[in-house]
């Protein structure tokens, strides 16, 4: 007997996930730019209908002032709300990464453990829609490199309001990270979902031959790039890792102990980025099992470009992370 | 309409005819350019998000009539009708517009990042309040310089609740940089109501938190726009430091090309739109013997030339080549 | 002592008999406890980085008089006499300046880092502006309560031309938060003098531009200071909206201890030192008939013992166990 | 024949470079917090001296506005000028991370090369000094992950004097770390030291069993790591990488191909961190050559105590890079 189910993109999924936690805890508040029903609910209609539903004292529209955002989330998540909170595109944590990282990551420690700040600030990003330098990048490594902050980018609609679920239960700040580029998909969603906890990754392919991990929309294309491997007899393994920080070793472990061989794959620029961790952890811990090097897949170490043709050739594309795996197994 | 600082009145500069005619010129190029764009991205043409300037071409166009090709200006996403007031050569625009390699930026940077500094256009930033920051050095480097030349700082309503406006606006004035700062105020922030995100009635107020002047004026009056920014951009060239000029606006469309604007009060667009200030600066200098509409109409068939042209000369152009992706992330190799 | 905003006047609240003794028990405990501090780094016993709150001793000892227990206070790193006058326990201070595991913190925050939530000491930051934006969020969660507890935002003049003052003054203005801003300007900024980085004349003219009411008061004068403070605390309780206060005072010391502090002017200090606000409101205790000398000395003396008392506890404590080093990072698993 | 040289710590050498950058083009200005001599010359006293000899209008002090200071910066670069702007404390760089990363990085790209940002971003961090969790943090991983920018973090006087002249005479924005703990460390510098190249590592121990690279402040905990493991007949490679990025992988590779084993070593947080990319791309570049799994050091995830005990036993300690040494030893 299968659960019951309903197709929801993202967007929807998302918005049902912060609902449900307001439904259930009257301390659940959303905050951000253009967020209630009378601004629209949201430039991409995340947050749309919550204040109607919930009232405007919970759900409040903010002038443009990131700073201000976020102090006040961790202010009322001292006292004891569950603030979500809305930095409309991830490129404008640049304004607010004071209070982000001095404050939000720190405080839990810097105060022995008496004051916490259980917040989840939601960012959307990612190249693909013409928006160029300043409005896609994944700077999810500046995030997972600050001890205090949990990272979660998920790649479906059954992800994004599991794990929404859980970053809003959460007792520490969450980084949740939307890619603009997926807030279409849409997939079945069981109606009874349960949160999805943190740090556990998925298996979203197995494999035998090679080890791919990825996170958030990348995952697609890791598994476009496994159909094309499995033409040529080559089995692969698809991880998606869906939290970041923490990341989920065991689950990446047990299926480099099996291929021997790892793939990488992020939106972010390669150098310096969440692949680096990863891989510098797996040969690390796996040295003698493993059978190739590791390959990183990421973009190339430039800003977004604008013009179509150079924005598709910033994108990660399936034939790279191919290429990549390719690479692990002609060095055996 | 109020204002925090008289500027009007006697000793308000006024636009000879020759000016007035040349900023009429400019809020056609824009009105008409706007429209163009629309057009082509409806038609499919091009995919750019676009943020239309439509309703307030009078600011960018009674402000640089006033500046010098040496003069410099920094604005944001929506910031084409002050490109074009400033002198970007259409073809360049709309090849950059097209993402095409003959544009200002290569096709690089794309419509929310137009720069062309042989126009004096040095930084168009997408994100909000960014672009005071920035203008605030060309100011300095004005001053360290010696020269006279100015630098405007073009924002909205919006950007004026965000730090970087408060921080720019203080260092201005303590350093008395040759800066003018527009808040082209069209009463909305991407969705959100003027009032719902400033708790002050008026942006020009907050000059006085840093001793600095700050007028109110109507944005869409191109003769008390040309008086206020006539007033300012001199101070700033005698070297008397920055004012703030809030110009009243409004903007006909949503924020971004093709988001619904039903978050905007219907009766309040109505009442601008009605009151369009290109037609009737138009019907004005015909009126009072300024230009006659043979030659308005023929200024305009010439505007919709240009833009016809350089929409096929973009459209015509090539994409850039995929080494450009990696270039200009750092200087060649060499270069110092 | 010129105002922006009138409060100060027949309604303006005076504090009684009672209050005014507790004020100067208050500012005795910070003044006396500012001199061990230095004493006890001078000696040695101690290394941290300390920051003198000398001469400022009147702004939290009248502000606080007017607080309750669970209405709630954000400083800085100078900041320990605001975290005194709320209450913070001497021992649980003194440790954790110390680095015990039996401090505040556990020895883990510091000097510039005292939070002690039981006294409604939330936070003490050591980026400058940062502690008016997270104090909007806790009196944004007083509003959501429907509560009438009052949050306290201290920062100082320098802290004005950062721009979360602006957006936090902004938001709290647009949302109607119960919080007031307390301005403490000492007149300089580090080695920097308040009109080197500041663009007006009184940080309190800034309130016009959030629509907010700003008031400039002397804040080495206890009556004044109070009634300030009185007045602005009840405002928020009330519902009515956030203030903001610029209380005049002057840092005795360099910036931090050990800096020389030869960029600040020598007249201009011995003049402050020679109004030295503790001495002065003693003598006016005693002058009318508030306290007599006997009094005060025994209270002098019970704080004096109570100091010495903290320091012993403090070094006799404990250092945390290196465990303490990851620990606190995040939750303990399974908390929520 | 010795060139003649001079003692100097390493806020003299940084001040020398600045003045004879000063000295030699008008156009190089200096500003930041107190950086004027009215206001002492700086907090630890960098730029002392310098407004009064180069006068007030090239070395000014601001107010304390990193946006402003660095957008300032920005702007007089575009127009020709060579700004040498402090932030005060590296994390202080979180209120002007807009300005830095989608403004000075990214100009010269998005504009297709026409605006041009030439800046010096200097900055102070590092524990050690009980300045706890707000004013210690090494995030040069963030910077180091920002197409656009130059990251560079000496450790002697000769080289942060060195290194400064390149940085101003860089047509491109750097981000230029100055450890705390380090200011004071006295050398003798060459008095006609020319510019030291970007992007060069320098090996200040020649071995042969190990190589370890470090930066910073660190590299003087790696050389004494490296005197411990000669006592037990371990002969370590010791490499100051003095730029982060972009760095030198042709003299790390050479000397991971002589001695097959790596530590990397850093004062900021393992995870995530710089040695990540470091080790990512040796074993990815050189897998053959290892004999032995590469290992990182930096501080445990958590953020910088003030307590001294708990920040002794943060900071990387000489004992654990030979631990780690000792670890790539033992796996042969
Ligand atoms: C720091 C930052 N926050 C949010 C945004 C998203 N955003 C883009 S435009 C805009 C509204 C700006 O309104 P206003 O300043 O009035 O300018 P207008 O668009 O009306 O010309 C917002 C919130 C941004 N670009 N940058
Ligand atoms: C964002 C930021 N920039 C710079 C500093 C370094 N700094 C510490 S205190 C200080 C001066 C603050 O002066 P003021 O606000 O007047 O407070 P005061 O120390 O006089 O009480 C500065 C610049 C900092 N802590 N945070
Ligand atoms: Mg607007
Ligand atoms: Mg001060």
């Amino acid at each position: 007997m299968t659960a019951e189910t309903k197709k929801l993109n993202i967007i929807q999924a998302i918005n049902e996930a912060i609902a449900e936690a307001m439904e259930a805890n009257p301390k659940v508040v959303v905050l951000g730019e253009d967020v209630a029903d009378k601004e629209g609910g949201g430039v991409v209609g995340v947050t749309r209908g919550l204040s109607t539903r919930f009232g405007d004292d919970r759900v409040r529209s903010t002038p443009i002032s990131e700073q201000a955002i976020v102090g006040a989330a961790i202010g009322a998540a001292i006292n004891g709300y569950r603030p979500v909170a809305e930095i409309m595109l991830m490129n404008f944590t640049t304004v607010a990464m004071d209070m982000i990282v001095n404050h939000a990551a720190k405080l839990r420690f810097m105060s022995g453990g008496q004051t916490g700040v259980p917040i989840v600030i939601r960012m959307m990003t990612g190249a693909g829609i013409a928006s160029a330098g300043q409005h896609s990048d994944f700077l999810e490594a500046w995030f997972a490199h600050t001890p205090g902050l949990k990272v979660v980018a998920p790649s479906t609609p059954e992800d994004a309001k599991g794990l929404m679920l859980s970053a809003i239960a959460d007792p520490d700040p969450v980084i949740f990270i939307e890619c603009s580029r997926a807030y279409g998909t849409t997939a079945p969603v069981p109606v009874d979902l349960k949160p999805i906890p943190l740090g556990k990754a998925k298996v979203v392919r197995e494999g035998s031959d090679v080890t791919i991990v990825s996170y958030s929309e990348i995952v697609v294309r890791a598994l476009a790039a496994a159909a094309e491997l499995e033409k040529e007899g080559v089995s692969a393994e698809v991880i998606d890792l869906r939290t970041i920080n923490p990341w989920d070793r065991e689950t990446v472990f047990a299926s480099v102990r099996k291929t021997g061989r790892l793939v990488v794959a992020h939106e972010a620029v390669k150098e310096f980025g969440v692949g680096a961790e990863i891989a510098a952890t797996v040969q690390e811990e796996l040295f003698s099992a493993l059978k190739a090097a590791i390959k990183r897949v990421g973009a190339p170490f430039t800003s977004v470009p604008f013009s179509r043709p150079l924005e598709e050739a910033f994108i990660v594309q399936p034939g790279q992370i191919a290429d990549a795996a390719r690479a692990t197994l002609k060095t055996n | 309409m109020s204002t925090t600082e008289q500027t009007s009145g006697i000793n308000a500069a006024v636009p000879d005819k020759e000016t007035q005619l040349e900023i009429y010129r400019r809020m056609a190029l824009i009105k008409q350019n706007d429209e163009a764009s629309r057009k082509v991205i409806r038609s499919g043409r091009l995919m750019m998000p676009y943020y239309s300037q439509r309703g307030q071409e009078v600011i960018p166009s009674a402000i640089s009539v006033n500046l010098n090709a040496d003069d410099q200006i920094c604005t944001i996403y929506r910031g084409i009708h002050d490109m074009l007031a400033k002198g970007v050569p259409l073809k360049d625009l709309w090849a950059e517009i097209a993402g095409r390699v003959t544009g200002t930026c290569k096709g690089k940077g794309g419509p929310m990042h137009i720069t062309h500094p042989a126009s004096g256009a040095i930084l168009t930033t997408g994100i909000v309040g960014s672009s005071m920051p920035i203008a605030n050095g060309l100011a300095w480097s004005f001053k360290l310089d010696g020269s006279r030349r100015v630098a405007i700082a073009n924002f909205g309503d919006g950007a004026s609740n965000i730090g970087a406006f408060h921080e720019s606006l203080n260092l201005a004035s303590v350093w008395k940089l040759p800066v003018v700062f527009v808040c082209q105020n069209n009463r909305y922030a991407e969705h959100t109501k003027y009032e719902v995100g400033t708790s002050v009635d008026q942006v020009s107020k907050r000059a006085i938190g840093y001793g600095m002047p700050g007028v109110t004026v109507d944005g869409n009056d191109p003769f008390a726009m040309y008086a206020a920014a006539h007033e300012a951009i001199n101070r700033a060239r005698d070297g008397e430091g920055p004012t703030l000029i809030e110009a009243m606006t409004f903007r006909f469309f949503g924020h971004v090309f093709g988001d619904d604007d039903a978050y905007m009060d219907a009766g309040e667009k109505a009442a601008w739109v009605e009151k369009d200030p290109v037609p009737a600066f138009r019907a004005k200098l015909i009126e009072t013997g300024v230009a006659s509409e043979e030659q308005l109409s023929a200024l305009e068939a010439d505007i919709a030339a240009q833009i016809e042209g350089a929409i096929e000369y973009a459209l015509g152009s090539d994409f850039p080549p995929v080494e450009e992706l990696t270039r200009d992330v750092y200087a060649e190799a060499g270069a110092a």
